[in-house]
Formats: C-alpha cells, structure tokens, sequence
C-alpha cells in the first residue's frame, strides 16, 4: 500500500516536473529528463533481454540445438559490430553492417514496387463517365494524384504545360497537410487529457478526499 | 543438427565468406570493403527473390529469407549495447571531469544501472519482467509504470501544447498556398467537434441549425481527408516510392555506400 | 455415379470412425431412419419407401451434390497444400454445408477435414504433406430432418489423385516482377547513359540550397549545426537517404570547422552516421576536426530521445537543424522546439504523416521524394543524377499508364486497374 | 488598436500554453455538458447490444494502452454498465500487449463496484491477457478453453460457473472491441468472417475512417467512433436508464462526454486564435520569419 502511495508520488511529481518545460527549462525538468534517458535506457536491456533475446536466441538454443545452431552467426556478427571500437581492425564492422542494411533495403524494394506503387496508381484508375457528384470526386482525386506526381519531376526544367500543374499540385499538398493537422489535434488532447486525469484522480482527489 | 540447403547457404555466404573475406583484408586493404559490398548484394536479393520464388527453402517458415529475418533481429538487439557503451563513456567522463551538469549524468546512469539490473535480475531469475505469481509487479514492473510511464505519456502529451502554437503561428494568409493550408485546417478541425452547438448553447433559437450546420461541417471534414487529401497522399506515396525503390537500387548494387563510412561513387 | 453412392451407403457401418455426422447419432434408437437416411443419400429412395412405407410424411427431396469438383496443387506456394474448387448445387436445404473428406489411396478410409459454409467454392487442405498422393470427396450435408429425424446428406463427388508440391514461382506476382525488373532496367539504362557523359539537369529544390546558407549561419555565429537522422533503424530507407545528406552536411561543417552534434535513437543508425562523419571529414582532409562525441547516442525511447533532445536544443541554443529522415509523433516536439530558439530548420521526410507537422515550423521542408533526390542534387554525381533520371522515366510511364487507365474505366473496361492488383 | 495586434502577433507561446491547459482541464473538473448529437453507428451498436436477453453473454477485448485510454476507457466502462444494467454476462480480455490487461483490471474493478450484487464468475469473468492476437482469435473458434486455460487469477474455466455454456466464440451474443490499433480489424477479419460471430468496434478517432468500410459492407454490427463515439453511447444509456446519471454527472470520473467538452473547447479556442493571429496579420502586414517553403 505504501508502495503504491509513494509511487502515485513518484508518478505525479515526474509528471509536473516534465510539463514544466513547457515554461522553460529547470532543474527539475532537467532532473526528470535525464532520469527518463537512464530509466528508458535500462527499460529496453531489460525488454531487449527478455522480449528479443530470449524468445529469438537462447530459448531455441537450449531447447533444440540442431535445429537452431544457425543462430551462433549473429552472434558472430554481433561481434564484428563492436569491433569497432579497435580502430585499426575497425573496417570488420562492415560486413555486419553491410548484411543488415541490404538485407532490409532488399525488403523494402519489394514493399515499395509490390505494396505501393502498383496498388497505389491501380486505385486512381477511377471512371470518369457520368455526370454526378461522385464522379466528380473521383475527378478530383485523379487530378489531385497526377497534379502531385508532375510535381516531383526533377530531371526537367517546368515549363508553360507543367508549371500550372505542378502549382495545383502543390495546392493538394497544401489541403493535404493542413487537413491532417487538423484531424490530429483531437488524438493529441486526448493524451493531455489522460495525463490531466492522472493527476486529478490519482493524486489530487485523493489527496483532498474527494470521492463523488 | 539440422543442414537443410537454404541454412547451410546462408552460413556459408553470410559467416564463412566473411571470415576468410576478414583473413584476406588484414593483407589487402582494397577487399576490405570490396567483400562487404558483394556480400551485401547476396543479401539484398534474398528477400527480393523471395517475394516471387514460393520455393521452401528460400521463403518456407524456415527458409533463408525468413531465417535471415530473425538473425538480424538478435544482430539489432545486440546493437543496443553500443549506444549502452556510449552513453556511459560519454556520462562518466562528464562525471569525471565535474563537468558543468555532471549531477544529472550521475542521475542518468543511476537511472539505467538500476532499472537495466532489475531487467537483467528478472531474466536470470526467471522470473520475467511483469507480474510475480502473487499478482504483484516485479521490480522492472514497477519502475517502468511508476517512473517509465508517466514521463513517456507526459512528453507525448506536450504535443496538444504545441499543436496550438504551431497551430497560431504557421496559419496565417501569406500567400495562396499558406491561405489553402490555413483553410483545410480550419475546416477539418471545426468538422471533429460540436463546435457550432458549443458556440450557439447560450442561443436556443439557433440550436437546429446550429445541430444541421455541425453535421454538414462533420462530412466536409471527411470528403476533404478522403478526397483531397487522399489524393495528394497518394501521389506523395507513388513518387517517394519510386525514389526509394531507385535508392534501394543503389544501396544494393553498392554505389551508394556512405553508411559504411565510404566515398560516393565507384 | 449412384454406383460410388451405393459403396458409401453400404460401407457406413464398416467405418463408423466415418460416421460421426449426424447420421450416426440416432442409430441406436431408430435404426430404421438410418437406414431410410443411408437409403435416401445412396439414391435409392424407392427403396427405402419399400422398407417403410407408414412412418413417412412426404420424403423431402434428394439434395443435388456440387459439381465441376477439382483438387489441384495449391499453386505459387512453399508445398504442403493442395487447393479444391468447386460449385455449390443450384439449391440446397437451408442451412446445409458442404463437407470435405479426404483418404490416402490405396486406402480407402475417409476423413472428414471440414464443413464450410455454401458460397465458398474452394478449401486449402493446409495438411497435406508434399509428394503424397491424397483423394478428396466431397457432398452436401444437411441438418437433420425435423419431420424424420434423419440426417441428410448429398451423393459424394470424388477428385482424381493429386499431391502438394514445392513451387519456382508465385503465382498472381507476374504484375509486380514484371514492374520491378522494368523499374531496375530504366534506372540501370540512365544511370549508364549518364556515366557515358551526358549532362542532367536538376530542378532547384530549395530547401536544399539552404542547407549551405544554414551551415554559413551557424559558421558565423559560431554556433553548432543540429542534425537529427530520425528515429528509425538503417532497415528503414529513409534513415540510408538521411545519413546520405548527412554526409554532405558534415563535409560542410569539416569545410568551415563548425561544430557538428548528430544525437541518435537507434544504435545501428548510430554507428552508420557516426561512420558517415568520420568519412566526410577525412574526405574534406579535416580528420584533426573529427571528435567522436560528434555522433552520439541517447537512448532507445521516442519520447526520452525526444526530451533529451529538446533539451539539448534549448540549452545550446544551435543555428541551424537538420530534422531529416523517419520521424513518428516526436517530429512536432522536436520541430516546435527547434522554432523556438531561433534556429534556422530544414527538414525531410518522405512518408507523408509527418509532413504537415514540418511545413507548420520549420523552414524548408523536403517532402516525399525530394528526400531521395538529395544526395544526387547535392553531389552532382553522374551516377545518382541519371537515376533520379531513371525515377523520372518510370514516374511518367506511371503517369501514362495511370491516365490510360482512367479512359479505359471511362468506358468501362478495368483491365488495367485489375493488372495492378498485387497479391 | 493596432499596438494590440502587434502585441499579439509577437505573443509568446506560453500564453498559449496557458489557455490549452486551461481549455483541457476546466471541463474535465466542470463539466459543461454539452449537446451530444447521436450517429447512426453508435446507435446500431446500441441497440443491438440493447436487443440482447438476460444471460446472454458478450465478449469485451481491451485491445488498447495506456495512450489511448481516455479515448477507449469510457467506451469499455459504458458497454460494461449497459451489460450489467440487462443482466447480460461480460467476458473481458486484453490482447494488446502494451498495457492492455492493466486498463482492463482498473475498467472492471471501477465498474463492478458500481453494482454492488455482481458476483463474479456468474456475472463477469477476466480473462487476463493472452500474446499472439491472431492466433489466439483463430483458437476461440474452436474451444475458447484451448486459448484460455484459465481466468486472470488461474482458476480453469471449467470452474467458472458462466463459462459452462460458452465453449467457443459461437456461444457469444457479440464481440465488443475497444481497439486502438490492428486487432479491432483482426476481430472482423479473423472472427466475424469466419466464424460469423457479430462484432462492435471501438477505435480512436484517428483510425476510424478505415472501418466506414466494414460498417457499410455489414461485416459490424455498429461502430463507437473515438472519443465522439463514447460521448454518443453515454447519451444513449443516460437517455434509456435514467439512473446511470450519476455516474455520468460524477466529479471523480472520467467519462468522453467531458472529454468531448474539452475537445470542443480547445478546438474552438484553436481557431480563435487562428482567426486573430490572420486578423492581426493581415490589419499589420507585418511577415514574420520566412515560412515552410515547400
């Protein structure tokens, strides 16, 4: 119970001592950054251990090693990661290096031809045909989706054709991204409003008895 | 032990070569990053061949693309200590030399021993990093929802504060294209809440079309994020896919190499 | 046909295991339904009215089985499945199902692998081991008969031999291995025409020719240069262009001698931007400028990250920053700080979420794929100029092939549109 | 006049802090109450739940953290008290990973409090939280033993009094999940169409626009949109039983439809100050620093 008392405290003053950067930076803020930056720090050895280690190493080492032996060469590779710290054998770190990021790069080709590009211009392949308010949406998506592409030309100077267009197509841009900044705020009180409700039910209410 | 073609593959290309690629760069600095560049051409192909060759030992639950999935995931979680290794060089020597905040270092690492030995404790232990078998939370459990938590959620939260700023700052009619950013946003905020009912509470009569009003400016707020913005999402998505799959083009062919501390070019 | 049915009738008892629908249920008690229920499902109704004509009200009428049944290899995939098709009866009994079997010849015990609902007209046995030959059987099942309490089921359709195998190809990814090997030649085909020596023209993009303005502000002020490479790990192609830029900003500051801070979320992108820096300055001849703390780590958590390096930015109050690569929710924070101390702020992201947070506060934004025509437009490397040429060339093929395929689904036809459905 | 302008195009943005924090928090200690306009999806969601009989059982997954709370806790809390309200049994589960089964410990012990003569294993069950969301979905088709052995205190579920009847996802009247990221959409891809078992979602604001889609093809039966949607169910079950009222008109708790009065106020105060910061621009003409060039 007193474990539970001092760690609504904990909680609570961590909480005001962050949001007073808001107004500006303070000791206290700087106290409760910087032991966010250790405790954070700590928190993923302890999930890195516990979440990635375990259940994708060790745990398959020990209960079948014939069948996960394999799993020795990340090891090896992590290895060469940290040979980095010996200057002159430093280059070593490449070869991890170089497997991780291309192995990934080679994922994320795939994603982008497959995943995106294909299915992304499928869907602006809209009927234009009638006369109503629907296809007029569709209208307008077609001319929003060829007016950006036109904008990221680069390899050609815009002239009397592709400038307009490109100028529209910035002004999708623009609706674009003051219409999601718009649609964000809602999600982003929401946090502040959880955190306000932390402090009044958690901490305050109790503090001064309120209980209805 | 299991030698099935698509892991005994992967070893070879991927551990042995290296190695003898390592004997070899000791004696000619030119293979020193000649190897690692054909090696990570392997790499890069797996997945690529991968997506279109169902074959089992390629793409099976076993195979080389997903069995070098999960190698490079224990590679990732052992890449944490690195920045473990930096952050306490860095931190200690500020310690060290009383430099000026050398408080708070001692504050951080203080902070990362004690949560990281709790994390290291419940993996030894056994005993894991949530609750013990009475219900009640381990160590790590606690630290993470007493200290971890708050300040998480709390940073997170500082962004209702600074959309406002932002917010009251960048909208403002400079030009046709901050006068369009200005507008869509108005319009899509004042669609997500009641706002018109808020605005005409102290005036019953208005409250019908106030209500009708609210509602038509709720499904302009959705036609604008489904068809305009839609559009430019989707022609932002095209182009910066096209750019990333050239990109991707590069990196694997090694012409693009500055992550390995290389030149551009040849 | 009704021979095949007349086995199954008669080989029910033999198989109980079989027999676990329905129709074995009320055995014990009216052994003379079941029989009735076996004689209707073998077709023989006639036959049945024979044995007991009293007990029955109007016999409801014999369900049709499916028709145009195939087993065939589960095709374009790693083995182990093999893939039915079929068409459901014109009518069936409501709520009846279709049940599917399946034995291994030469034996001939059936197993019940499924019910599925009607409507479906395909199953994946994902059961079957590769290289071993199955049948499959399938027959409508209806519930039981309220009026005779009998189970009903259809006459049975049996498949020819068929086996699961290991496949070269997925099949439904033409389309997209199609794309991908055009995409890689054009960009291959431009990137050698440019190294054979033709000029490329590169549009002005500005927010990339303020990068040197910015560097030549903090010069002057002898401040620091921020440069934060997001927070994704070098498995996100974002992180690879970011730490491409990063390279040229960091020849830069090694140029001018101002100093450089690169504050990092993930270790990989940590010691990849550190590797960058080093190389940059030994490329500028400046390795004597080179300090290790230049590229540092903070820590793996977004929003501790976030504070660390908000933080920082107000205490050291920096020139110019560099928010460029994949940032999430922590971009309106770090950004928003960054405006409040003056600096003059360039960012770059090419997934579209982030975007509208950066045009908000900070000075040039890279939006989509500027971020990827950075390194060619800072360099001026033939190589990576007649690529973005070759991004070019796809995009207005895209354009073209797009536009077509708005006229063909004008006049109703998407073909096109179907094409570039990826599986 | 003019000096006003000047003075507020140059205002520090503390000044904003200020009224953002008071906007957020003065509804959430006074609630304003305002009027709630009900949408259809929230109130097929309602009434559907509204048409079940007493002893039917529902099935209410926790599949959001802690980021998210004040956007799916009320939508959780209100399905509860409407259960409990009609004698429906409640079956509660976490599958977000992230903190899920947590908010679902505070959420049940808040509510069950609220009706003194629940009994819990035949009233309402926890079942704690389970990794893997789409396996374990898959399992509940089959035997919902199998992907739950036990309750969140390990008892088996052979034990518990209410779960005699329900062997799997089938015996379950509806599927209410308060989601904030891809398992509300596992619930009507891997259970709804597949085993057929009706589902209502819950999603935040942000990613409700993608479930439109399954709403009108039939595959929900109602959607309870972000915080909106909470607001909306609250009015629905203050409308249809007078007596949750207090609950709702509480100081102590929280519920969306205070959320929504703050939400109302920021975003009105937002634009306000949109409004004056172009009315001061543009009476000035004073251009600031050089703006997002694109």
């Amino acid at each position: 119970m007193i474990q539970d008392a001092l760690g609504i405290w904990i909680a609570a003053l961590l909480t005001l001592a962050a949001l007073s950067f808001l107004y500006k930076d303070n000791p206290f803020f700087r106290f409760a950054e910087s032991l966010f930056a250790g405790v954070s720090l700590g928190y993923y050895v302890g999930i890195v251990l516990n979440q990635t280690l375990e259940p994708n190493l060790f745990e398959p080492m020990r209960q079948d090693f014939g069948q996960n032996w394999d799993l020795l060469v990340p090891g090896l590779l992590g290895v060469m990661l940290y040979v980095r710290y010996v200057p002159k054998i430093a280059w070593v770190s490449r070869y991890a290096l170089s497997i991780y990021v291309t192995y990934y790069i080679g994922v994320e080709f795939t994603r982008r031809i497959h995943g995106e590009v294909l299915p992304q211009i499928g869907r602006a392949m809209l009927p234009l045909s009638r006369f109503d308010l629907p296809t007029l949406y569709s209208a307008v998506f077609v001319v929003g989706v060829f007016s950006v592409l036109i904008y990221f030309f680069f390899s050609r100077e815009q002239n009397a054709v592709t400038r307009p267009i490109a100028r529209l197509g910035v002004w999708f841009l623009m609706i674009s991204f003051g219409a999601a900044f718009g649609f964000t705020v809602m999600g982003r009180v929401a946090l502040l409003i959880g955190r306000l409700n932390f402090l009044l039910q958690a901490w305050l209410y109790p503090l001064f008895g309120i209980t209805s | 032990m299991n030698f099935d073609f698509g892991r005994v593959a992967l070893v070879l290309v991927l551990a042995v070569v290296p190695i003898i690629g390592i004997a070899l760069g000791m004696r000619a600095p030119a293979l020193r990053s000649r190897i690692p560049i054909l090696i990570g051409i392997f790499a890069g192909l797996i997945p690529i061949f991968s997506l279109y060759i169902p074959k089992q030992f390629l793409s099976g639950p076993t195979g080389m693309s997903p069995r070098l999935d999960q190698w490079l995931i224990i590679l990732a979680g052992f890449a944490l200590l690195l920045g473990i290794v930096n952050v306490v060089q860095n931190n200690s020597r500020k310690i060290s030399r009383r430099e000026k905040g050398w408080f708070f270092a001692a504050v951080l690492l203080i902070g990362l021993l004690v949560t990281s030995a709790f994390g290291i404790w419940g993996w030894w232990t056994k005993m894991g990093i949530g609750f013990m078998p009475d219900g009640s939370p381990t160590p790590f459990k606690w630290v993470e929802d007493r200290f971890f938590q708050p300040l998480q959620s709390t940073i997170f939260s500082l962004l209702a504060f600074f959309m406002a700023s932002a917010a009251f700052r960048a909208f403002r009619a400079r030009n046709t294209e901050a006068t369009i950013l200005l507008i869509a946003a108005g319009l899509v905020m004042a669609g997500r809440v009641p706002l018109l009912e808020f605005l005409a509470a102290p005036f019953p009569p208005l409250h019908p079309s106030a209500s009708a009003a609210s509602q038509f400016l709720g499904g302009l707020a959705e036609r604008i994020m489904d068809i305009p913005n839609g559009a430019a999402q989707s022609g932002i998505i095209i182009g910066a896919a096209l750019g990333a799959a050239s990109m991707a083009i590069r990196v694997i062919l090694g012409i693009e190499r500055g992550y390995l501390g290389l030149g551009q070019g040849e | 046909m009704t021979g095949r049915g007349k086995r199954r009738a008669g080989t029910a008892p033999v198989f109980p295991a079989r027999r676990r629908g329905a129709a074995a249920r009320p055995a014990p008690k009216l052994p003379l339904l079941l029989l009735l229920a076996a004689a209707l499902a073998s077709g023989f109704p006639a036959a049945a009215f024979a044995i007991a004509p009293e007990i029955s009200p109007p016999a409801p009428p014999p369900i049709e089985p499916p028709t145009s049944f195939t087993a065939l290899d589960r095709p374009g995939d790693t083995g182990g499945a093999v893939l039915l098709t079929w068409k459901d009866p014109p009518t069936l009994p409501d709520g009846a199902a279709i049940e599917i079997l399946r034995s291994e010849p030469p034996a001939y015990e059936w197993s019940s692998l499924a019910l599925v609902k009607p409507g479906a007209g395909k199953y994946e046995d994902a059961t079957a081991a590769d290289g071993k030959l199955y049948r499959y059987e399938i027959r409508v099942q209806a519930p039981v008969d309220a009026a005779t309490g009998a189970a009903r089921v259809s006459p049975p359709v049996v498949s020819d031999s068929v086996s699961a195998r290991d496949n070269w190809f997925r099949t439904g990814r033409e389309n997209s291995l199609i794309a991908s090997i055009l995409f890689v030649a054009i960009v291959l085909i431009s990137i050698a025409w440019a190294r054979s020596g033709h000029e490329i023209f590169i549009r002005r993009i500005s927010g990339l020719n303020a990068v040197d303005e910015a560097i030549g502000r903090a010069t002057e002020l002898g401040k620091k240069v921020f440069f934060i490479p997001g927070i994704q790990s070098m498995d996100d192609i974002q992180t690879i262009a970011s730490i491409a830029i990063l390279g040229f900003v960091a020849r830069s500051t090694a140029r001018y001698g101002t100093d450089l801070d690169v504050p990092n979320k993930d270790p990989i992108t940590f010691v990849s931007a550190r590797e960058a820096v080093r190389g940059a300055y030994l490329a500028e001849g400046r390795p004597d400028l080179f300090r290790e703390e230049m590229v540092n780590y903070v820590t793996y958590d977004q929003f501790a990250y976030t504070a660390a390096v908000s933080a920082r930015m107000v205490r050291e109050k920096p020139a110019a920053i560099f928010l460029i690569g994949y940032f999430f929710a922590e971009s309106l924070i770090l950004a928003e700080t960054g405006q409040s101390t003056g600096a003059i702020q360039i960012a770059g992201q090419a997934d579209p979420t982030q975007l509208p947070f950066f045009v908000a506060t900070c000075d040039y934004v890279l939006i989509g794929e500027e971020l990827y025509a950075a390194s060619a437009y800072l360099s001026r490397e033939p190589v990576l100029l007649g690529s973005t040429r070759g991004q070019d060339i796809a995009k207005g093929i895209l354009i073209l092939l797009g536009l077509a395929g708005v006229a063909l689904a004008s006049f109703g036809n998407t073909w096109l549109s179907s094409v570039m459905k990826t599986q | 006049m003019k000096r006003i302008f000047t003075w507020l195009l140059k205002l520090d943005r503390r000044w904003i802090f200020l009224f953002v924090l008071f906007s957020v928090a003065t509804p959430i200690v006074f609630p304003i109450g305002l009027p709630v306009t009900t949408t259809d999806s929230t109130r097929r969601a309602f009434e559907y739940l509204e048409s079940l009989k007493p002893g039917d059982t529902i099935w209410l997954s926790f599949d959001y953290g802690p980021s998210s709370a004040p956007e799916n806790d009320p939508m959780a809390e209100a399905v509860m008290r409407q259960c409990f309200l009609k004698h429906v049994k409640v079956v509660v589960l976490a599958l977000y990973p992230l903190g899920g089964l947590g908010l679902a410990n505070t959420a049940v012990a808040k509510v069950t409090a609220e009706f003194p003569g629940l009994r819990y294993g035949e009233d309402y069950v926890n079942l704690g939280y389970k990794d893997g969301a789409a396996a374990v979905m898959r399992r509940l088709g089959e035997d919902i033993a199998g992907a739950f052995p036990t309750d969140v205190n390990g008892t088996p579920l052979s034990r518990i009094p209410m779960m005699r009847g329900v062997h799997d996802i089938r015996n379950v009247k509806l599927v209410f999940t308060a989601a904030t990221g891809v398992i509300g959409e596992w619930w009507i891809t891997q259970v709804h169409s597949q085993i057929g078992t009706p589902v209502v979602i819950g999603p935040t604001a942000v990613s409700a626009p993608k479930y439109y889609a399954y709403l009108n093809a039939g595959q929900l039966v109602g959607m309870l949109s972000g915080m909106k949607g909470a607001a909306e169910y609250e009015r629905l079950l203050r409308d249809t039983y007078p007596q949750m009222a207090r609950f709702y008109k509480s100081t102590r708790t929280f519920t969306a439809t205070k959320g929504m009065d703050g939400q109302t106020v920021i975003h009105t105060v937002m634009i306000a100050f949109i409004i004056l910061g172009n009315l001061a621009f543009l009476v000035t003409r004073e251009t600031g620093r050089p703006e997002a060039a694109a």
